[in-house]
């Protein structure tokens, strides 16, 4: 299934993608953890306090 | 100690320490610092509220624990154990039968199967629910102008043996193989729960093999009449013996039509051909 | 950022991992705060009863269920879980005020809560399960039984009447019921 | 891909012909919970459905697909014949007698007591007899996992695992760990029980061994998703993965951080104390980390490939990434999923904000788009990757495989969205029928019927996906397809260090973990005995 380019092709591609690799990945999943964490403050102060305190 | 294995061991001293550094801080807020804390506010000593918080003592840390000045006052006093139910299952019916030719059959027919419609049928009926009424007529959770003399006339094991006995007839139908009900509302008192008026399915508990409470009776072909007059006594309150008023919550809320079908309903079950009603 | 060599990589990694426990610990230190500031624990009382003669105990006696304010002042909701009903069907308890309830099984498993609140637990035979809290809402609130306990667990659904604290008037005995409401 | 390849097809039929039938049953759940007249809609059949849902989906579906697929990865990454292939089949056969078993029970009526089966509701023992034969069939799969490693470390010393056999391995020790409660709790409290030995049973007691085995098996049945995103997704995208090191870590993270933590689902249980659900719970949080190791990992690898293919700028490689191929875009759908499901149990563990969703539809919402979205999302792209190689024929196209992967994702997030709100609003677990004339459960009519819409795409996907795999096997074998490959790292790894190597030492530190975690609790219970619970038999 993997399209076979020439091998020095995809060694040469590889070293060009890893010049700029991970930026894209780190911003991406960057951007999902702190909403993840922006979600659960939310529902934390938003949504659970209000509904009282439990012990 | 070449390289590779001084990375090794980095690892693992690296690992371990993390591992276990991180157990310590969680066990150290868990159970020391939290509780301590929390304590304080109730007058909680840190030693109780360490107790609190492993589950040597009862409570919460932040709360002082209620206490109940209440004093029991229970109707029915049969309380189920391993050995009074292992009891049940091994009963000696031949010494059953006997009692029973002795001291039942002249009202309730011969094997317990009575025709006279005040007087309920017994055989095939559960062997829990045999025991429970009649130790509820010795300790007079439930009264019979002739049942409460009849039943302290026995003592423990000829109350098991009864039991028993009455419960390997075969009069009665199982409830596993429900009837399909053509009156809507009826299945749905029957079969489905009627949740707006918080009424759980009878068969729910009646039904066969449902896991429901220990004495269930069994319904199957007993006389209408007979389940009439109980659901009524129910209703009013007049009987009290069923556990936490399961009935009477129930009952209170059945209209006196309904009453009436669900015992002819429960009457008109016919035994299942070849199987043995066994109590449970 | 490049991630040309292994070392580059171990090093994004390394600081990618730093900044998840940096996550961990916010979340965590958020719980820390609930626990310690204002005393937010799951239901964790430790406390046996004999569920085959819970019916015979003083406590959970049925002339005692229901709301009462005991002796010590406390306002105490006790609550039986049976198949396939709660008993009392409905409970009183006031707004604004530190309220238990207390709840027991003598048969299966159950568990409840009180819809809107943070009022929650399993109820499991064998144990008492005990919940402080304090309603804001009045009104009444749904009490379901939320585990399975056989087939009549649909239908078993209570009431929790939370009434403001001035109408909340205990009789002789402290007690409180919807009846009488 | 010989010696195996029979075997692994027949575990991955039992799976998938057992996850058909519960994703009906499913359907017919979620319509008779609405407002609409579900047809046979009674409570005894209810719980029956349920259990049979709950029974096929986490026990079946996940320990025939997690074999079938140990045994594909065994063969192709270590390049050597699976060991103990007989043992493979007696395994096989052992553990689909099991099903077989236990199914009977179920359909008959006789074990009604759902697929967590807390006592003291009591099922016929054929139904619990069942389930110990599939957990010893896939203990004999765990044996030959770490057989084949060893063969392998013993032929190619000092060489790394291929990562792909490290994870499975590690998968493997985890359900050795974690299958210690439910054989303890069904051998000492549940069997004797069910045979009538005994008629009062320690629910504390039970329920605290079955903590032990309810959260690692959630991690058992995620981690062959993980070794596809590690392993299977870099490849196919045409990259490389972005570390190999943080990818050994990652599982073995999961290993030692998702066995000590099975109180969580005991927050609100009466036979524990605050300390140690506030131990659990905080130990829970760290096995957050290796899913958010891996978000990042896995992006950072799709970047490569995404790159490699001409993508440009911050997030040019998105789009330049061959989504036309199942296993990318599987890939994507599952994290998108994942960020939902993993939010939902962060929200869960943390310690008393527990109350506010347990035992309600949120959990249930949780749960299917965690294990049934992300997880099973994969399995249905693990599928599509070995079908080939299994069958030795190609797919016609991918079309109808990203059709099924789409719908499967739509359908998971419209049936949970609504479930999550309504969760909030108080609507309770495992209710036959709802009482529509209340107004407060009124409100949820509208709701519940929107994931039954839900539920209906999944079950038309689900359809979907036995029909996508049954094509291959009536497709005249053409051109043979490509052996199966694994992603390779984009640095090439020459050695490791041992401990990411092998599991001797987190092997350790899991007993020290759980010695400290659940030590005292069942001590506890076990030295101040709770009063015990008469025992409530279902069925015959």
């Amino acid at each position: 299934m993997v399209d076979r380019v020439h091998i020095s092709d995809e060694e040469r591609a590889l070293a060009e993608a890893l010049r700029e690799a991970p930026r894209g990945a780190l911003a991406l999943a960057g951007a999902a953890v702190g909403l993840l964490l922006l979600a659960w403050f939310l529902i934390f102060f938003f949504v659970f306090l209000p509904r009282g305190t439990v012990t | 100690m070449d390289a590779q294995a001084r990375n090794n061991r980095r690892w693992i001293v690296a690992s371990s320490v993390t591992v276990l550094a991180l157990l310590g801080i969680g066990a150290l807020l868990g159970l020391l610092i939290v509780p301590a804390v929390q304590g304080r506010e109730a007058g909680l000593d840190p030693w109780t509220a360490f107790c609190r918080a492993v589950g040597v003592k009862p409570g919460v840390a932040p709360v002082a624990q209620p206490i109940s000045d209440a004093v029991a006052a229970p109707v029915s006093e049969v309380a189920w154990s391993s050995e009074v139910l292992t009891a049940l299952v091994h009963g000696d019916r031949n010494a059953g039968q006997a009692l029973a030719k002795e001291r039942c059959t002249a009202c309730h027919g011969e094997r317990g199967l009575s025709t006279d419609t005040q007087y309920p049928r017994l055989s095939g009926q559960s062997a829990a629910a045999l025991y429970k009424q009649l130790r509820d007529y010795q300790t007079g959770a439930r009264a019979h102008p002739m049942m409460t003399a009849v039943a302290q006339g026995l003592d423990e094991t000829q109350v098991r043996n009864l039991a028993a006995y009455f419960a390997h007839g075969n009069s009665f139908a199982s409830l596993g193989h429900p009837q399909p009900l053509q009156d809507y509302e009826m299945d749905r008192l029957v079969n489905r729960g009627v949740p707006d008026r918080g009424i759980p399915p009878c068969n729910a508990c009646h039904g066969g093999g449902v896991g429901g409470p220990i004495e269930t009776p069994t319904l199957g072909g007993q006389h209408r009449e007979y389940l009439q007059r109980q659901l009524q006594l129910y209703a009013s309150g007049e009987r009290r013996n069923d556990v936490f008023g399961r009935m009477r919550n129930i009952a209170s809320r059945l209209t006196p039509g309904e009453i009436k079908e669900l015992a002819a309903y429960y009457e008109g079950w016919q035994p299942v051909e070849g199987e043995l009603a066994a109590g449970r | 950022m490049a991630a040309r060599t292994e070392q580059d990589v171990v090093r994004i990694e390394t600081r990618w991992a730093l900044a998840m426990c940096g996550v961990v610990l916010v979340i965590l230190a958020a719980i820390l705060y609930a626990s310690l500031r204002i005393h937010v624990n799951p239901p964790s009382n430790v406390e046996l009863i004999d569920p085959k003669t819970l019916h015979l105990s003083d406590e959970f006696t049925e002339a005692n269920l229901g709301t009462r304010v005991g002796p010590d002042g406390a306002i105490v909701a006790r609550i039986v879980a049976t198949q396939f009903e709660f008993v009392p069907r409905c409970v009183v308890l006031p707004a604004g005020r530190r309220v238990t309830l207390r709840f027991a099984s003598p048969d299966v498993i159950h568990g409840i809560l009180v819809s809107g609140t943070n009022v929650n637990t399993m109820v499991v035979p064998g144990y008492v399960s005990q919940v402080h809290t304090e309603f804001q809402k009045t009104g009444d609130l749904l009490m379901p039984c939320h585990e399975y306990c056989g087939l009549g667990h649909s239908q078993m659904l209570a009431t929790v009447r939370v009434v403001p604290a001035d109408r909340f008037k205990p009789d002789a005995d402290g007690r409180v019921s919807c009846e009488q409401r | 891909m010989n010696s195996a390849r029979r075997l692994a097809l027949a575990n991955f039929w039992v799976a998938f012909a057992a996850f058909g039938i519960a994703a009906v049953l499913g359907v017919w759940q979620m319509w008779a919970r609405s407002p609409w007249q579900a047809p046979l809609h009674t409570p005894s059949n209810y719980f029956l459905s349920v259990t049979a849902h709950g029974v096929s989906m986490a026990y079946v579906l996940s320990t025939f697909f997690i074999m079938g697929f140990g045994y594909v990865v065994a063969e192709t990454a270590l390049k050597r014949p699976v060991p103990g292939i007989r043992w493979g089949w007696i395994a096989f056969w052992m553990a689909t007698a099991g099903v077989l078993i236990a199914d009977l029970a179920i359909f008959s009526g006789n074990a009604s007591v759902l697929y967590t089966f807390y006592p003291p509701m009591t099922a016929s023992v054929w139904f619990y007899i069942g389930l110990v034969l599939v957990v010893a069939g896939s203990w004999i799969w765990c044996v030959q996992m770490l057989v084949a490693m060893a063969q392998w470390k013993r032929a190619n010393p000092g060489q790394p695992v291929p990562l792909a056999m490290f994870a499975t391995v590690a998968n493997a020790v985890l359900w050795l760990w974690t299958t210690v409660g439910v054989a303890a709790e069904l051998l000492f409290q549940i069997i004797p029980m069910a045979l009538g030995l005994v008629e009062t049973i320690d629910v504390g007691l039970s329920r605290t061994l079955f903590s032990w085995t309810l959260h690692a098996i959630v991690y058992f049945w995620l981690i062959p998703a993980y070794i596809a995103f590690y392993t299977m997704a870099p490849q196919a995208a045409g990259g490389r993965l972005f570390s190999d090191t943080m990818g050994r870590l990652s599982f073995v993270l999961f290993l030692i951080y998702s066995l000590p933590v099975g109180l969580h689902h005991l927050f609100m249980d009466p036979e524990h104390a605050a300390g140690f659900k506030f131990l659990q719970s905080f130990l829970t949080i760290l096995v957050t980390v290796p899913t958010l190791l891996t978000v990042f990992t896995i992006s950072a690898s799709m970047e490569i490939a995404g790159r490699m293919r001409g993508g440009k700028g911050w997030f040019g490689w998105i789009r330049a990434l061959p989504w036309e191929r199942p296993m990318v875009l599987a890939t994507g759908l599952s994290f998108f999923m994942l960020w939902f499901g993993g939010g939902g149990g962060l929200i869960n563990m943390s310690y008393g904000m527990n109350a506010m969703v347990h035992n309600t539809s949120w959990v249930t919402a949780h749960f299917h788009l965690i294990y049934g979205g992300t997880v099973v999302l994969m399995y249905f792209a693990i599928a599509y990757e070995v079908w080939p190689a299994l069958t030795g024929r190609r797919f016609a196209s991918n079309k109808p495989l990203r059709q099924q992967l789409w719908w499967w994702t739509i359908g998971m997030m419209v049936m949970t969205l609504p479930w999550h709100y309504l969760g909030l609003e108080g609507q309770w677990r495992r209710v036959a029928q709802f009482d529509y004339s209340d107004p407060h459960i009124a409100e949820w009519g509208p709701w519940v019927l929107v994931s039954l819409a839900g539920g209906v795409l999944l079950l038309l996907s689900a359809l979907r996906f036995i029909v996508n795999l049954l094509s291959l096997h009536w497709r005249a074998p053409g051109e043979a397809p490509p052996p199966l490959e694994f992603a390779r790292p984009a640095h090439e790894v020459t050695q490791v260090p041992a401990v990411l190597n092998g599991f001797s030492l987190w092997n350790l530190l899991v007993l020290i973990l759980m010695a400290a975690a659940y030590g005292f609790p069942i001590g506890h219970a076990l030295v101040e005995r709770a009063p015990a619970a008469i025992v409530h038999r279902m069925g015959g």
